[in-house]
C-alpha cells in the first residue's frame, strides 16, 4: 500500500491555499484517510475583517499618508517593532527640533552605552526659538539613541531607550 | 502665494481647508492629537504632524506646539478654520511675530469683536444697528433696575466674558429681575471667572440672522447676502438655510450694504459674519464672528464661491476675485448638521463607524471626515459631517434635502439624521416659520 | 479498491467552494466515506467580512429595501428557508399575475397532495393580458402550494413544490 | 402627474431617476435581473420586481417582462434611462399600447432617428448642417467610386445600422476605397445583419460637440448649449466638458437655435442631443440621440436644471420649468466615467469593490450605484460612476477634478481612475486643445 509522499501533500496544502484564496474563503479544513495509518488532516485559514479591508485601502488611496509623517519622525499607532512602546523609551514632550550637544560641535550630552543620572540632559529641543533641555525620567544606560541632531521630532516621537 | 499651509484643525474643517489648498496647489499640512492619527484630516494631507496629546488644551489649542509645526515643516501660513484657536488674538498675534501668516482677521479685529461690549460698542460706531440695553457692564442690581426700566420689558441679563448660553438669564417682569440679575453673575463667575453681566432688550420671537462679510484688509469689502440659522437647540445651530425665508431683497441690500461698509471702514481682512436677531423687520446686532463659520456652504451654494480659496487669496495679498456687482443669488441651499448625538437626549455618541455611504447626485454636497471603519474619539465635539443641498428653490431645496437625508449611512453610530427627517415633516419648517425658539419648543413638545 | 487520488480530491473541494459562492452560503462540512480506511472529511468555511457589515446596513438605512419586493413575491438571495432552493420547486418563468383556475370558481388546477403528470398545468401566468399555461416540469405529488390565486410574481419566484 | 414610475434600467441611472421620483414625490419602482438582486438601484426604490436572469436580452431588454411589472406594480410610466430600451421604438410603442407612458420622445422619433439615413434627411430637412455624403446607401463599389469623388477623398464608409464604430473605414486616397468598402459591407453584415453601407466625408482633426436640446411636446423647445466630448476611445466617451473649450458664445448661439427650432418644428417632446463633428468654425450632423446622454449632468451643473425633472415634467404634461431667456450658463463643468476597466487594455474588471469612498466638498458631485461590499456583475458595461465637477471656470474646475480623484477610493477592482490622473498631467488636455483622435493616439503613444 503505497502512502502519500511530502510532496503530494505540501502539493495538495498549497492546492487548498489557492482554493481559499480565489473564493474568498477564511477557512478549510480537510480531514483525509488514505489507508489504515495513512492519514491527513489540514486546516487552511484566512482572517478577514472590515478593518483591514478598509483602513489600508484608504491609506493606499491617499498616497500622502506614506509621507504624512514626513519630515517629522512619525508617532505611528503602536507597532510590535515601535520602540516608542518599549518600556525604557524617553518619548518627546514637545514638536521641535532635536539637539543632541549644547552647541555644534561640542560633546553630546549622552553617548550609546553610557550610564545617565535621573534628571540628567539626555537632549535639547528647540521649539519657538526656545531651548528645552529634556531631562532623563530615570537613571539607567543608553541602550538606543533613535534620533539625530538636528532631527524634527513629533510629539510622543521615541527619542532614546534608556534601561 | 504660499506653498505651505497648516491647518490648526481636525474633522471636517480640517478636510474643507485641505481641499481648498488641493485645488490651488498648495501643500498642506495637517496637525493632529495622538487620538486622530487615523483621522482622515491626516490622511489627506501633504504632511502631519503630532502635535500632543487627546486633550485640546495640550494638541489643537497648543499656540506653541502649532508654531513648532510649523517650523519644522516649513508652513508659512495657518488657517485656523473654526473653533479652537479660530479666534484667539493671541495665537493671531504670535503668529506674526514668528514671521507667520495668520488665515484670518487681524488680532485686534478678533480681540475687538471677543469681547461682547467693545464689539457692541464698534458696531454702533461703524452704524451697525445693535439690540437697545445697557451702555456697558452693570455693576450692580441697583443699576440694573434703571437700565431695565429704560429699556423696557422683557430683558434678558448676559455675561461680559460669556458664550454659548452660559450666564444668561430672562427677566420677562420687575418682580424676575432680582433673581434673574444674581443668578447670570453667579453662572458668569463660574464659568468664565468673571462676573460682569449686561443687559439687553429681551426680542419674543427673533429669528437669528447672520450676514456673510468679506474684506480685503485694503478698505474694500463685499457682502454675500444672509443665512438664516434660526432652528437652534441650546444656541448650537442645526440647520442653516440661504436666502432667509424671511428676509426680501430690499432688506438684504440694505443691512448687507451697512455691514459691508462697516468692515470696509476698519479694513477687515477675510472672512467675517456678523449675528443678528432678526424681528418685524428689524436688525439687533448680536456679534461678528472673525473667522468662518460651520454653515459656510449654504452661502458659497448660492453664489458659487469658495470662501476659503478667497481667504487664501486675500492672506496672500491678493486682491478678492468678486466685486459685489458680481454677486447674485442663484436658488436656495440648505445645511443641515450631522452630530454622533443619540435622540432625543443629543447624548455624545462616539464609536466606530463601520460603514460610511455618502448621499450623491445633484445638488449635494457632502462635508465629512468619516470612512468607513474610522473610530469617533470621544474628546471633541461630535459634529462628523455637514449635508448641504442646493435647489433653484426652496421646495426643490428641501425636497433633495429629504432625499439626500435617506441615501446616508453612517453605521455604528447614533446621529441626528432622524431629527432632520421628523422636522421635514413639520409644515413650519416646509414654510419657512420659525424663530430661534422654535426648536426647542417643538423638542419639548416632542420628546417629553 | 480504487482509492480517490489527491487531484479528485482537490476538483471536489474546489466543486464545494464554488457551491458555498454560489449560494452565499457560510460553511459547508462533507465526510464522505470511500471504502473502509478511504474516507474524506472536508469544511470549507466563509466568515462575515465587509459585505456582511455593509449590506444590513445600506438595508437599513433605505426603509425601501424591506418593501422591495412587495407587492412581487420576493426572489431573495438563498437562504436556509428559501423555497426556490428546494429540489423539489418550480419557479415562476416569467412576472406576472398567478391564477390557480382556469377561471374564477372553477377547480384549481392542482390541489395540496395531488399528483400531477409531467407538462400538466399546474398555474396560468397572466402576462400583458395573456394567459400563459405553466406545465409541471415532472410527474410528482404536490407538497407545497406558495402562491395564492391572484399573487404577482416576480421571475424566479417559488410556485410551489412537486416530489 | 404620475403617482409611480417604473425605471426600466440598473447602475447609477437607475439611481438618478429614483433620486428625481424621490424629490418630486412619485414612488418609484425598480427593476432588476437575478444578478442585481443586491444592486443599489432595487435598494434604493420603493418597490423592485426581479424580471428576468442575468442575460439584458431576457431581463433588461425584455419589452414583455417589464411592461408586466408595470402591470403587477401599477406603474403608469417607465424611464428607461440610456442604453437597454431607450432608443428602441417599439417598445415605446408598446407601452403606448398598453395605456402606459414612455419618458422620452414618440416611437416615431425613435425611429426617424434610430435610423442614420433617415436622421440625415431629417436633419437636412430641419436645416440642421450635415456632413457631405451619399444621399442614401451605397449598393456596390462603382456608385461608391463616384460618391466618394464628389464629396473628396478622405471619405469614411459606415454601415446604415451601425454604432459604436463598428462598420466603419476610412478611406484616404481612391487606392484605399476598394478595400475598406468591401469590409465595411463585410463588418456591417456580420455585426447588424443588413450589409447597406453609406459614404460621407471624413473630417480630419474634429471635435466631438453635442447640443442638449429639450422640447415639450408642443412645438416649443430650447438648447442648453453644446457638450464637448472629444475625448474617446474606440468610438467610447470617456471625459465630457460643458461649455466645449473651442465654441465661442456667438457660435454656441447660433448652433443652439438651429437645433432648438428643429425639434420645436416636429413637436419633440422631452430631452434630446443633436451630435456634431465640429472642425474649423463648422458643424457636421452626425447622429440625433433620442434620449438622456450619460453625460448630462455637466450640463445640469452650469445651467442649474434638473433634466430628469424635466423629462418626468414634459411626459406628464406639464409645461418645461425655463424658457431659453432664462438658460444662463453658470461655471464650468467636466465629467469623467470611472469604469470598472484595468489599464492599458482597459479589460473589463467586474469583482467586489471591498471600499467604497466617494469623493466630497464643494462643486463635487458623485452619481454611482458602488457600495461597500457590492460585487460588480460581469454581465453588464463597466461604468460603475460619474464623476462631475463645478468650478467658476474651467481652471478651477480642472484643479477640483484633480483634488476629487484622489479622494475617490474603490477598493477592490481596478477602474480609469489612472488614466484621469495622466491625463490632468497633459497640457492639450489643460488647454482644451484636443480632438476626436487626441485620445487614441495619447494612448498609443503612451502605452505601446
Amino acid at each position: 500500500m503505497s502512502k502519500q509522499s511530502p510532496d503530494a501533500d505540501v502539493a495538495f496544502i498549497s492546492a487548498l491555499a489557492e482554493l481559499l484564496n480565489k473564493n474568498e474563503l477564511t477557512e478549510i479544513s480537510v480531514k483525509r484517510e488514505y489507508a489504515e495509518a495513512d492519514s491527513l488532516e489540514v486546516r487552511v485559514v484566512k482572517q478577514a475583517t472590515i478593518v483591514m479591508a478598509s483602513a489600508p485601502a484608504a491609506a493606499a488611496a491617499a498616497p500622502q499618508y506614506a509621507a504624512a509623517a514626513a519630515p517629522a519622525v512619525a508617532a505611528a499607532p503602536a507597532t510590535p517593532e515601535d520602540p516608542a512602546q518599549h518600556a525604557g523609551a524617553i518619548t518627546s514632550p514637545m514638536v521641535g527640533t532635536i539637539y543632541l550637544s549644547a552647541e555644534p560641535g561640542a560633546t553630546p550630552f549622552v553617548t550609546l552605552g553610557a550610564t545617565v543620572a535621573e534628571g540628567q540632559t539626555v537632549v535639547i529641543i528647540e521649539a519657538m526659538k526656545t531651548m528645552n533641555h529634556i531631562p532623563a525620567p530615570r537613571a539607567g544606560v543608553v541602550k538606543r539613541i533613535l534620533v539625530a541632531d538636528g532631527n524634527s521630532v513629533e510629539y510622543g516621537a521615541p527619542l532614546m531607550i534608556i534601561e | 502665494m504660499f506653498d505651505k499651509i497648516l491647518i490648526a484643525n481636525r474633522g471636517e474643517i480640517a478636510l474643507r481647508v485641505i481641499r481648498a489648498c488641493q485645488e490651488m496647489g498648495i501643500k498642506s499640512v495637517a496637525v493632529h492629537s495622538t487620538a486622530d492619527a487615523d483621522a482622515m484630516h491626516v490622511r489627506m494631507a501633504d504632511e502631519s504632524v503630532c502635535i500632543g496629546p487627546a486633550a485640546s488644551a495640550d494638541s489643537y489649542l497648543s499656540k506653541a506646539a502649532i508654531i513648532s509645526a510649523c517650523e519644522i515643516t516649513g508652513a508659512q501660513a495657518v488657517h485656523p478654520g473654526y473653533g479652537f484657536l479660530s479666534e484667539n488674538a493671541a495665537f493671531a498675534q504670535a503668529l506674526e511675530d514668528h514671521g507667520l501668516t495668520f488665515i484670518g482677521p487681524s488680532a485686534e479685529h478678533i480681540r475687538v469683536m471677543g469681547d461682547k461690549i467693545t464689539a457692541k460698542e464698534t458696531a454702533r460706531a461703524l452704524g451697525i444697528p445693535v439690540v437697545p440695553g445697557s451702555p456697558g457692564g452693570v455693576p450692580d442690581y441697583e443699576t440694573a433696575i434703571g437700565v431695565a426700566a429704560d429699556i423696557g420689558f422683557p430683558v434678558i441679563i448676559k455675561a461680559t466674558a460669556g458664550g454659548g448660553g452660559r450666564g444668561m438669564k430672562v427677566a420677562k417682569n420687575p418682580e424676575e429681575l432680582e433673581i434673574a440679575f444674581r443668578t447670570a453673575r453667579a453662572e458668569s463667575k463660574a464659568a468664565f471667572g468673571n462676573d460682569e453681566v449686561y443687559i439687553e432688550k429681551y426680542l419674543q420671537r427673533p429669528r437669528h440672522i447672520e450676514i456673510q462679510v468679506f474684506g480685503d484688509g485694503k478698505g474694500r469689502a463685499v457682502h454675500l447676502g444672509e443665512r438664516d440659522c434660526s432652528l437652534q437647540r441650546r444656541h448650537q445651530k442645526v440647520f442653516e438655510e440661504a436666502p432667509g425665508p424671511a428676509i426680501s431683497p430690499v432688506l438684504r441690500a440694505k443691512i448687507g450694504k451697512i455691514c459691508a461698509d462697516a468692515v470696509a471702514t476698519i479694513n477687515y481682512i477675510g472672512a467675517g459674519t456678523v449675528e443678528f436677531l432678526y424681528e418685524d423687520g428689524q436688525f439687533f446686532f448680536i456679534e461678528m464672528n472673525t473667522r468662518l463659520q460651520v454653515e459656510h456652504p449654504v452661502t458659497e451654494a448660492i453664489f458659487g464661491v469658495d470662501l476659503v480659496r478667497e481667504q487664501i487669496r486675500v492672506a496672500a495679498g491678493l486682491p478678492m476675485s468678486f466685486v459685489q456687482e458680481e454677486l447674485e443669488i442663484n436658488g436656495h441651499a440648505i445645511e443641515v448638521r450631522i452630530n454622533a448625538e443619540k435622540l432625543p437626549n443629543f447624548a455624545p455618541c462616539p464609536g466606530k463607524v463601520r460603514v460610511f455611504h455618502a448621499p450623491g447626485g445633484l445638488g449635494v454636497r457632502m462635508d465629512s471626515a468619516l470612512y468607513g471603519g474610522y473610530s469617533i474619539p470621544p474628546y471633541y465635539d461630535s459634529l462628523i459631517g455637514k449635508l448641504i443641498v442646493h435647489g433653484r428653490d426652496r421646495p426643490e431645496a428641501l425636497a433633495r434635502l429629504k432625499r439626500a437625508l435617506g441615501e446616508l449611512i453612517v453605521d455604528g453610530v447614533d446621529t441626528t439624521v432622524p431629527l432632520f427627517h421628523a422636522l421635514l415633516a413639520e409644515p413650519d419648517v416646509l414654510s419657512g416659520d420659525y424663530n430661534i425658539h422654535w426648536l426647542e419648543k417643538w423638542l419639548a413638545e416632542k420628546f417629553v
